[in-house]
């Protein structure tokens, strides 16, 4: 029930923020910060609870679940469920929530009230992509989070928010449309297979599918998430809906929206279709490699600021793509480190340039220089930041990179090896951000103001959390654990008998009955229930 | 005591009637050029209906054809209240000047 | 059985009779609004008169009408768009230059010709249907006649109108010479033990569906409606889009499902081609469009290949589909053409894109409802029009139509660009032409715009809960 | 018989094709006078005799009779015959003429293959006619009226001449 | 007991760096010097302490550990925050807490004048910290940790003074080709993990002689991946050209940092991973080869350059060489030995250099200075010590026996043989030149700038202590000709193995009378050249195939234009092509055809009725086209 509360507390203090909105300018403000604190303290106090289980026995994989009837002719019910990774992902949704409503404070002036109903709405959108235990709703909370970004973008963006705004929304809708198709397709398939027409993802996991036709499908819910990622090609709307979007859009976008495309591979695509991700894994690892080179080149082009930061996430994104599909546990956890280091990290320098922006009125990295003369502290911050970004040890970033390609190397060595060159290149364009901006000479000469208390809260709890996740990351991965390890095991039984499937020339009934069973682990067989 | 005219020629007399109000419509420049076209088209219709209805020897295609009798004088009354106030709004009858609305 | 009769038919005769009444009203010289109440009640009435007649469980009255649960719901849905109509054509018609009482005699009368449409089981019947609501459709498009747009839209659609008429006719024509019926039964009937189309009966087909297909304008069929949704009156152009699609699409589902013409190949090709190039093309001229009624206009082209994509499996469940966004269609095109009514100026319709610019930060509450109606029509989750494309991609998908259902999805997103524009106008910054409310009817104005908030409402509800919704078109599904 | 059907038939096709290519409305309108008159005569022919009259009185009457009254309203006459003249040059009607050719094509060769059953040509009279017109189809006479009163009021409201005009684009037509 | 105090050496710095680095800009100048300097101080105090200790009672197992907690901990890979101190990591730690004190002491006055004071002693601090952990460390994680530290605080300090964009440029140059470097080293991990599923350093080198076989393939990647980490932090060849320009930094940095233990990072990593090289006779040759190249490469620059600090640099590089060249021969011990010393006297010419500079008001060339003899006669002295050890003045100086152990072994070891050994000799001629090149350059002749002001205590007696240990650290390792006193030996024999001699092998007195020989020849020939006739050079600068190879090996033998020219110039080029994204351009192209099908559809709504009716007829016609081709 707590989870429909999470969803409910967002969209109700939205509404609530829209309506204070016309009284007064502040109240939305407060409106807001409240309520994803209050979300944020009861995640923050059930992941404390959960991890003191955690640490000493195995838990159960799923913690918590709530399911309410909704469309019952379609099968669709209104069902949520959280495990490890979901947990870790809410609690990250909540506290970059909480900062989205801070580094807004004083950028956003003008409809106050719309502007903190569409950031809670967006929360709430993906939240509940994180928690949907059934496909149609999950889908339903894929595109919710979509419109109130679009407005986000289009009206609160810079100068050329309309475009960014339009591609955004055009190319994630068409994504999230073949993904629906694949979605309705998974769905026929199973209803006719078992008599049973359910969008519920437990029971569709074990659903058994054609390899080709199961290739389909697998590619239209890739899609979708690979656009969301964004991996190259596909990665065009994003350097321009970062560059234009406010910081807490950017911030929102980088930190959050991305990782839902990651969240969807992770959840959706490998359990249902593990077969057929094996079989796409060295394209999809291909692809990921060069994301990581082509982001990372394009990155060092930029000379608009957040554009470079924008590239520099389509690089991040690349190590994402290459760890799911190295379909081994270093490599996932490494992925879910990266999901949240990248989001903090990433944001962060969002947040950065958007208090550049404030006080420079620009973007353009040209016109910068010098800064650091005026603004030590944000220079620190950025230098910090960059080294995360470049994956400096001791910082988190690191942590999950290495792990990305520690666990991809044994999948693949050589497109790891290319994939560590990136490396390389992110400290060229890191580097190259630093100078730009902090070092050289001092080009203006207006006095700047450095971090004022807000800012230097904002900035310190993300410091901080992302040189915690660089030395102590294993709360984290204790989390998690356990629904990766399901993955893992998933793959090696996979791997092991998944050419006889593939081939399908005679189906051995042993094999196949253990893949079976193992998707059928993945649905709670006794549900904790902290329903209170 | 008649002897039966082929069914396909009275077709084929329709559809060469249907045609011809087609061809009238397309090519003619005033408006009650057009309505007049149209009226031959659905005369071409009525006829189909005739003789249908005689190949079966049932009353419903002339039945038919009643209705379509009072359609059509439904339609030419508005039609030329239209055109009249077509002529008092822009003098001619051209229905090429009526293009104001396109794109 | 007379009794029951009049029973099954008390809609249509209310209907007519209200028309009559209302000629009655007018020589009696009472005002406009003592009129535009009469025809309200009179519409919730024939409304009502729905419920009457529910209880009759599939009433033919030979050989013309029959009256079962599907066409008692298209005119339920018929009624309620004239009701809405209706209700929103007073203040929009208040301070136009002609008298508009003749208005609403019109008006009962097309939508007595849509709910004949629904209930026709004949071709006499159709044609008749068909042509009460073309004719009055006329005096509709044409009614402010002194208006240039008016006077063209008028002469447009009326030879258009009927030079497809002759089409449908001369079609009708030759399935009668081949199956010797009107009656779609027998007709069905006639064919019931071929499997493929006799060429007579499939040309006579061809041919009705040029007429058909002018009505729902489909492409290639489709030139017309952007000129005649432009130059007709804006609740006229609402009627058009909602009632006169809607009795058409009734009568023509009827038909397919008595021919059973889901079985031959050649009229499915027909009509899957149809159905995917008025996707496309739809969408495709709607998206630079700057005059936001032929904006709406593409669209409906658009849409009206999502309704027949729907119709193409011809399963339960398609049918259902078909409803279920017909229902949701005709709420969320309503809503969007009640925004134009109330946002229209006694000069100018609301129909230059550049007016609404800003229109969010002067009427948040009307931006909003457009911006629903809108994502509706783009089908955005949390509104119905997502169920809706939601259900038809299913059931293509259930029948194995991958083409035709990647096809809507492609076409939906080229769509989706057009609707954004609208909304990104209305929450762009402030300026831009001055739009005004009409405060001076506040009577009205509330009432119409309390309407179009449940619209709103409705919308929204279909889009989250969706069940009832599904359930009650379950319920009045044909056969 | 035929014979007489053949000629019927082609006056009926000769009038029709002078009607779209007379460039005197008057003229064209006398020559769909024939075709109607003509045409009634095939009816005749096909055993319709009822409806044969119905054409002659109401299309050849009562509407023609409302087009001669509209040209004679709008004094249509060398005018439009000289627009019509400049207008209808091959290069403008040979181009439909083929499409429509082509639909001509079409259909013969649909109409042709269809091979419909012969039959025995029966008079079906008057009688018959109306007895089916009140008994089954009742309802569709009803109906007609209230076409017709769409009609009558569409026609009522848009032709009445009444000058309460306060349009921005007739108000150089106003004189009050 | 010692155990637990290991975590202490490191925290003294990172304690000093948080302080600094978050308060430092409300901390006055004298507190900045105490917890900049202080800390460091306490770390080397403390390493004396912990060292004495193990030297006194080394542990049964040859070391010191201590887990402070778990990093993390996934599937198998489990690598812990451990530190580990063993008689390897203790000469580093002792070098680098000593060495560093000393120069953080000098820094207090040397940076007196900076506005950014409390920043860089934040970093020098960082630095320390940084270093500590990377030759504590139990395991390669976390090695790599203080690996990167190090790079992130030579990036730092190389900017300090980032007004100038050159500095930033050469800051980040240092950076990346270091990371180049790096990131083959993260490939080595990789490689070991997968060998062995451990990262630990002791079960690593415990496991591998079991697990691999001599000169196999995996061996020799594995270690020549290594290998490529060492060389790019050591600046090696080919990837030695980063550190001339970090020259920019502030003497201090350059003392500490690209002198005497950062760049000795690579020499460390190698020594650590001895085992794996031992495997590996190619990877070995591969070592050695690369520190004869690099000693003569930079050997030769360093002879031509005009900028006191460069000439430091190209002789770091070149004695660097020298000691990969002893890794690659197998005399480990003696690089370590080499390492040392070379830390005392390089840091003590560094300092020195930057006092010189600093007095002559930052003035780099050597050829406007001059004299400075008796003007600053403690820096004279303590220099002339430093370039006497540098240029391996027998029996004096300690750089004489490092250098002479090197060059013995690279004609006995039996990886040696006589082109090594002629390089190596050939390289201590060079150096013995160039040495004393700058000596003369600096402090004879005329004076040729003004001195500004003077060195304070503060930083002179570090200088003083240095020059000790430059003069005297060689005498706890003596050839065995020689007094034969092997201390420093024995202690690393706990650790890397002895250097296996060819059979047979005699004379080594006739070697060290060569390489003195070698070494005076050296002197004798700058002193002609330089001092006595230097007509003679200007002479020779007349001839142009001379100044076409001055300008060569001035530029450092070409590299870096060969660097920019084949990899720089490809990576902006397509990097500035690409700007706006070409795959961008493939999605607008969609959005022009729809815009264009837009227009071509509009087109069609042109208004005429006449037209609309001819689309009605057409859709007619198809329709029925269907139906008579079907």
């Amino acid at each position: 029930m707590i989870l429909v509360y999470l969803i409910g507390l967002l969209m109700g203090g939205g509404v609530l923020a829209l309506l204070m909105g016309q009284w007064n300018n502040s109240l939305p403000k407060w409106i807001a910060l409240c309520t994803v604190s209050t979300g944020f303290i009861l995640l923050l106090s059930f992941w404390i609870d959960q991890s003191r289980i955690m640490n000493t026995l195995l838990p159960e994989t799923w913690m918590m679940e709530y399911r309410h009837d909704w469309i019952s002719t379609f099968g669709i019910s209104f069902h949520l469920a959280i495990d490890g990774l979901s947990l870790l992902l809410l609690v990250l949704t909540f506290f970059l929530g909480i900062l989205a409503v801070l580094c807004s404070w004083k950028e956003v002036k003008e409809r106050i009230g719309f502007y903190h109903f569409n950031l809670l709405w967006i929360l709430a959108g993906i939240s509940g992509v994180f928690m949907a235990m059934d496909l149609f709703l999950f889908y339903f909370f894929w595109e919710v989070m979509l419109i109130p970004m679009y407005f986000l973008i289009g009206i609160w963006g810079s100068e050329n928010r309309e475009y960014a705004a339009y591609k955004f929304f055009i190319f994630t809708q068409a994504s999230g449309l073949l993904m629906l198709l694949a979605i309705l397709g998974i769905y026929f398939i199973h209803g006719s297979n078992t008599g049973n027409y359910t969008f519920n993802y437990f029971e569709l996991l074990g659903s058994d599918i054609a390899p080709n036709v199961a290739f389909w499908l697998m590619l239209g819910f890739m899609v979708a998430f690979v656009v969301k990622l964004p991996i190259v090609p596909f990665h065009s709307w994003l350097p321009d809906a970062h560059s234009e979007a406010p910081t807490a859009g950017s911030l929102i976008l980088a930190g959050l929206l991305l990782k839902t495309g990651a969240y969807g591979i992770l959840r959706f695509v490998l359990p249902l279709f593990p077969g057929a991700a094996q079989l796409v894994a060295p394209w999809a690892m291909l692809l990921g490699v060069i994301g990581i080179i082509y982001g990372a080149i394009l990155a060092y082009s930029q000379t608009d600021l957040k554009r470079l930061i924008a590239y520099t996430s389509v690089s991040h994104m690349g190590f994402i793509m290459l760890g799911i599909f190295a379909f081994n546990e270093l490599a996932l956890q490494g992925v879910v480190m990266q999901l949240v280091t990248h989001a903090i990290s990433t944001g962060a320098l969002f947040i950065m340039a958007g208090m550049l922006k404030e006080r420079l009125h620009t973007r353009d990295l040209r016109l910068m220089g010098g800064l650091w003369t005026q603004m030590p502290q944000m220079g620190a911050s950025a230098i910090l930041l960059a080294m995360a970004s470049l994956g400096l040890p001791g910082l988190g970033n690191f942590i999950a990179e290495f792990l990305i390609l520690l666990g991809a190397f044994k999948a693949n060595v050589w497109l790891t090896i290319l994939a560590t060159c990136g490396l390389i290149f992110s400290a060229i364009y890191s580097l190259r951000l630093i100078q730009q901006v902090f070092l050289g000479a001092s080009k203006n000469l207006d006095p700047i103001q450095d971090f004022s208390w807000r800012e230097i809260t904002l900035m310190a709890s993300l410091l901080l959390s992302i040189i915690w996740l660089g030395l102590y990351p294993q709360p984290v991965i204790n989390t998690v654990r356990p629904t990766i390890k399901k993955l893992e095991e998933l793959f090696l039984i996979e791997k092991e008998y998944g050419h006889i499937l593939i081939n399908n020339k005679r189906i051995d009934s042993l094999p196949e009955k253990n893949v079976r069973q193992v998707k059928t682990e993945l649905v709670p067989s006794n549900t904790h229930s902290y329903v209170r | 005591m008649n002897t039966p005219i082929a069914i396909e020629i009275v077709m084929l007399l329709a559809g060469l009637l249907f045609v011809l109000g087609i061809v009238g419509v397309i090519i003619r420049k005033n408006i009650i050029f057009m309505l007049l076209s149209v009226e031959i088209m659905l005369n071409a219709a009525g006829l189909a209906f005739i003789a249908a209805g005689s190949r079966w020897a049932q009353p419903d295609g002339q039945v038919m054809f009643i209705f379509i009798l009072a359609m059509a004088a439904a339609e030419v009354s508005v039609g030329l209240a239209l055109i009249l106030r077509i002529y008092h709004q822009h003098r001619s009858l051209d229905i090429d000047k009526l293009k104001e609305m396109k794109g | 059985m007379l009794g029951n009769n009049f029973i099954a038919l008390s809609p249509l005769l209310l209907l007519a009779g209200s028309s009559v009444l209302i000629m009655l009203l007018i020589a009696l010289k009472l005002s406009h609004r003592t009129i535009q109440f009469a025809s309200l009640f009179l519409f919730v009435l024939a409304f009502s008169s729905l419920f009457y007649a529910h209880d009759l469980f599939s009433h033919p009255i030979e050989p013309l009408l029959i009256v079962d649960r599907f066409s008692l719901f298209i005119m339920g849905l018929i009624i309620f768009s004239g009701l809405i109509v209706n209700i929103l054509s007073y203040i929009y018609f208040e301070e136009k230059e002609e008298s508009p009482k003749e208005y609403y005699v019109l008006l009962f009368l097309c939508t007595l010709g849509a709910c004949v449409l629904a209930v026709s089981k004949h071709f006499i019947s159709l044609f008749l249907g068909l042509e009460i609501l073309t004719v009055g459709l006329y005096g509709l498009i044409a009614y402010l006649r002194a208006r240039h747009y008016n006077i063209e839209a008028g002469i447009k659609y009326l030879i258009l109108a009927a030079f497809s008429s002759a089409f449908l006719l001369f079609g009708m024509a030759l399935i009668y010479l081949q199956t010797g019926s009107m009656e779609f039964l027998t007709i069905g009937q006639s064919l019931h033990s071929l499997t493929s189309l006799p060429p007579l009966f499939l040309t006579g087909l061809g041919l009705m569906l040029v007429g058909i297909g002018f009505k729902l304008a489909v492409v290639p069929f489709h030139m017309w409606t952007a000129d005649i949704y432009q130059g007709a009156p804006t609740p006229v152009t609402g009627f058009i889009a909602t009632v006169s699609k809607g009795g058409v699409l009734a009568v023509l589902l009827r038909f397919f499902i008595e021919i059973d013409g889901f079985r031959f190949k050649t009229l499915m090709l027909i009509l899957i081609s149809i159905a995917v190039v008025s996707m496309i093309i739809g969408n495709l001229l709607a998206l630079q469009q700057k005059n936001v009624k032929r904006i709406l206009a593409y669209s409906s082209i658009a849409h009206l290949g999502y309704l027949l994509v729907a119709l193409i499996p011809g399963s339960t469940m398609s049918l259902q589909s078909v409803c279920f966004y017909l229902v949701v269609y005709v709420i969320t095109i309503l809503t969007a053409f009640g925004i134009l009514i109330i946002l229209s100026t006694k000069e100018n319709d609301a129909d230059d894109i550049e007016s609404y610019k800003g229109l969010f930060w002067k009427h948040p509450l009307l931006a909003c409802i457009f911006s629903v109606a809108l994502l509706s029509l783009a089908g955005i989750p949390l509104t119905a029009g997502f169920v809706g494309k939601f259900l038809i991609l299913a059931a293509n998908l259930q029948a194995g139509f991958w083409l035709t259902a990647f096809v809507l999805v492609i076409s939906s997103v080229i769509g989706l660009y057009y609707y954004l524009r609208i909304i990104s106008k209305m929450f762009s910054g402030r300026g831009g032409v001055l739009l005004k409310e009409k405060r001076a009817y506040p009577i009205f104005y509330l009432i119409s715009v309390i309407v179009l908030l449940t619209l709103t409402l409705f919308i929204i509800l279909f889009g989250t809960y969706p069940s009832g919704l599904m359930y009650f078109v379950a319920y009045f599904q044909f056969k | 018989m035929d014979i007489f059907f053949y000629i019927t038939a082609f006056v009926t096709l000769f009038s029709t094709i002078m009607v779209i290519t007379r460039h005197n409305p008057v003229h064209a309108l006398l020559y769909l006078v024939i075709s109607l008159l003509s045409l009634s005569v095939i009816f005749f022919l096909l055993g319709a005799p009822f409806v044969a009259l119905l054409e002659i009185i109401i299309y050849a009457g009562a509407i023609m009779v409302l087009f001669i009254f509209v040209i004679m309203l709008l004094n249509l006459g060398k005018e439009t015959a000289a627009q019509e003249k400049a207008w209808l040059k091959p290069t403008v009607w040979i181009g439909p003429v083929i499409l429509s050719t082509i639909l001509l094509a079409e259909l013969f060769y649909l109409i042709i293959t269809a091979q419909p059953p012969s039959y025995n040509l029966q008079t079906v009279d008057s009688k018959a006619v109306a007895i089916s017109l009140f008994t089954p189809y009742l309802i569709g006479v009803e109906l007609a009226a209230m076409l017709l009163m769409a009609g009558v009021v569409g026609a009522a409201h848009i032709g009445q001449q009444k000058k309460t005009v306060l349009h921005r684009f007739l108000k150089e037509e106003e004189p009050q | 007991m010692m155990d637990h105090l290991l975590w202490l050496i490191p925290a003294f710095p990172l304690v000093g760096f948080i302080l600094l680095a978050l308060w430092g800009k409300h901390l006055s100048r004298f507190w900045t010097a105490i917890i900049g300097a202080g800390s460091v101080s306490l770390s080397a105090i403390l390493t004396l302490f912990i060292g004495l200790n193990f030297l006194s009672s080394t542990p049964a197992d040859g070391h010191y550990s201590q887990t402070l907690w778990t990093w993390f901990e996934v599937a198998t890979f489990i690598p812990k925050i451990t530190l580990y101190l063993d008689a390897l990591s203790l000469v580093f730690v002792f070098v680098i807490t000593f060495i560093g004190a000393l120069i953080h002491i000098y820094s207090v006055a040397f940076m007196a004048a900076d506005k950014d004071y409390a920043r860089f002693f934040a970093c020098m601090n960082l630095f320390v910290v940084s270093m500590l952990l990377l030759v504590l460390a139990d395991n390669l994680l976390l090695l790599y940790l203080g690996w990167e530290g190090v790079g992130l605080c030579s990036y730092l300090l190389i900017g300090f003074w980032y007004e100038n964009p050159s500095n930033g440029y050469a800051a980040r140059k240092a950076f990346i080709i270091t990371r180049i470097g790096d990131t083959a080293m993260a490939i080595g991990l990789f490689v070991l993990f997968y060998q062995f599923g451990t990262l630990s350093i002791p079960d690593i080198l415990a496991l591998t002689p079991t697990t691999w076989h001599e000169g196999a393939t995996i061996t020799t990647v594995t270690a020549l991946l290594l290998l490529a980490g060492g060389v790019g932090k050591s600046a090696q060849l080919p990837l030695q050209t980063w550190l001339p320009d970090a020259m920019a930094g502030p003497s201090p940095v350059s003392a500490l940092i690209h002198a005497a233990t950062m760049v000795t990072a690579g020499v460390y990593l190698v020594a650590r991973m001895h085992v794996i090289f031992q495997l590996s006779p190619i990877a070995q040759m591969v070592v050695a080869g690369i520190g004869a190249a690099t000693l003569l490469i930079a050997g030769f620059s360093a002879l031509t350059q005009y900028d006191i600090k460069r000439v430091l640099a190209y002789s770091t590089i070149s004695q660097i060489g020298y000691m990969f060249l002893a890794l690659g021969l197998g005399a480990w011990t003696a690089a370590i030995f080499h390492f040392m010393i070379h830390a005392f006297f390089k840091a003590l010419l560094f300092l020195a250099a930057g006092a010189v500079i600093e007095a002559l008001n930052h003035e780099h060339n050597m050829f406007r200075m001059g004299g400075l003899k008796s003007k600053l006669p403690v820096i004279f002295w303590t220099f002339l010590v430093g370039s006497a050890s540098l240029a391996a003045l027998p029996i004096i100086s300690a750089g004489f026996y490092s250098k002479d152990q090197i060059l013995w072994y690279a004609w006995a070891s039996e990886h040696g043989n006589t082109t090594l050994w002629l390089i190596a000799l050939f390289g201590a001629f060079l150096t013995a030149v160039y040495t004393t090149r700058m000596l003369l350059l600096t402090f004879w002749g005329d004076a040729k700038t003004a001195v500004s002001h003077y060195p304070s205590k503060l930083m002179t007696i570090p200088l003083a202590i240095l020059a000790f240990f430059s003069l005297f650290a060689g005498f706890i390792e003596l050839p065995h000709n020689f007094g034969h006193l092997t201390l420093f030996s024995d202690l690393l024999h706990q650790v890397l193995p002895e250097t296996i001699l060819k059979a047979g092998i005699h004379g080594e007195l006739l070697f060290q009378l060569l390489a003195m020989l070698v070494t005076f020849g050296g002197i004798y020939m700058a002193y002609i050249l330089w001092y006595r006739k230097p007509q003679l050079t200007e002479k020779l600068k007349q001839s142009a195939p001379l100044i076409h190879l001055y300008r060569f090996w001035f530029s450092g033998w070409g590299f870096d234009q060969v660097y920019q020219v084949l990899l720089v110039k490809p990576v902006v080029f397509i990097a500035s092509i690409n700007k706006n994204d070409v795959i961008d351009k493939f999605y607008q192209g969609i959005a022009i055809l729809m815009v264009r099908l837009n227009r071509a559809l509009s087109f069609t709504q042109s208004g005429s009725l006449r037209w609309y009716i001819i689309g009605l007829v057409v859709g007619a016609i198809l329709i029925l086209s269907i139906q008579v081709i079907l």
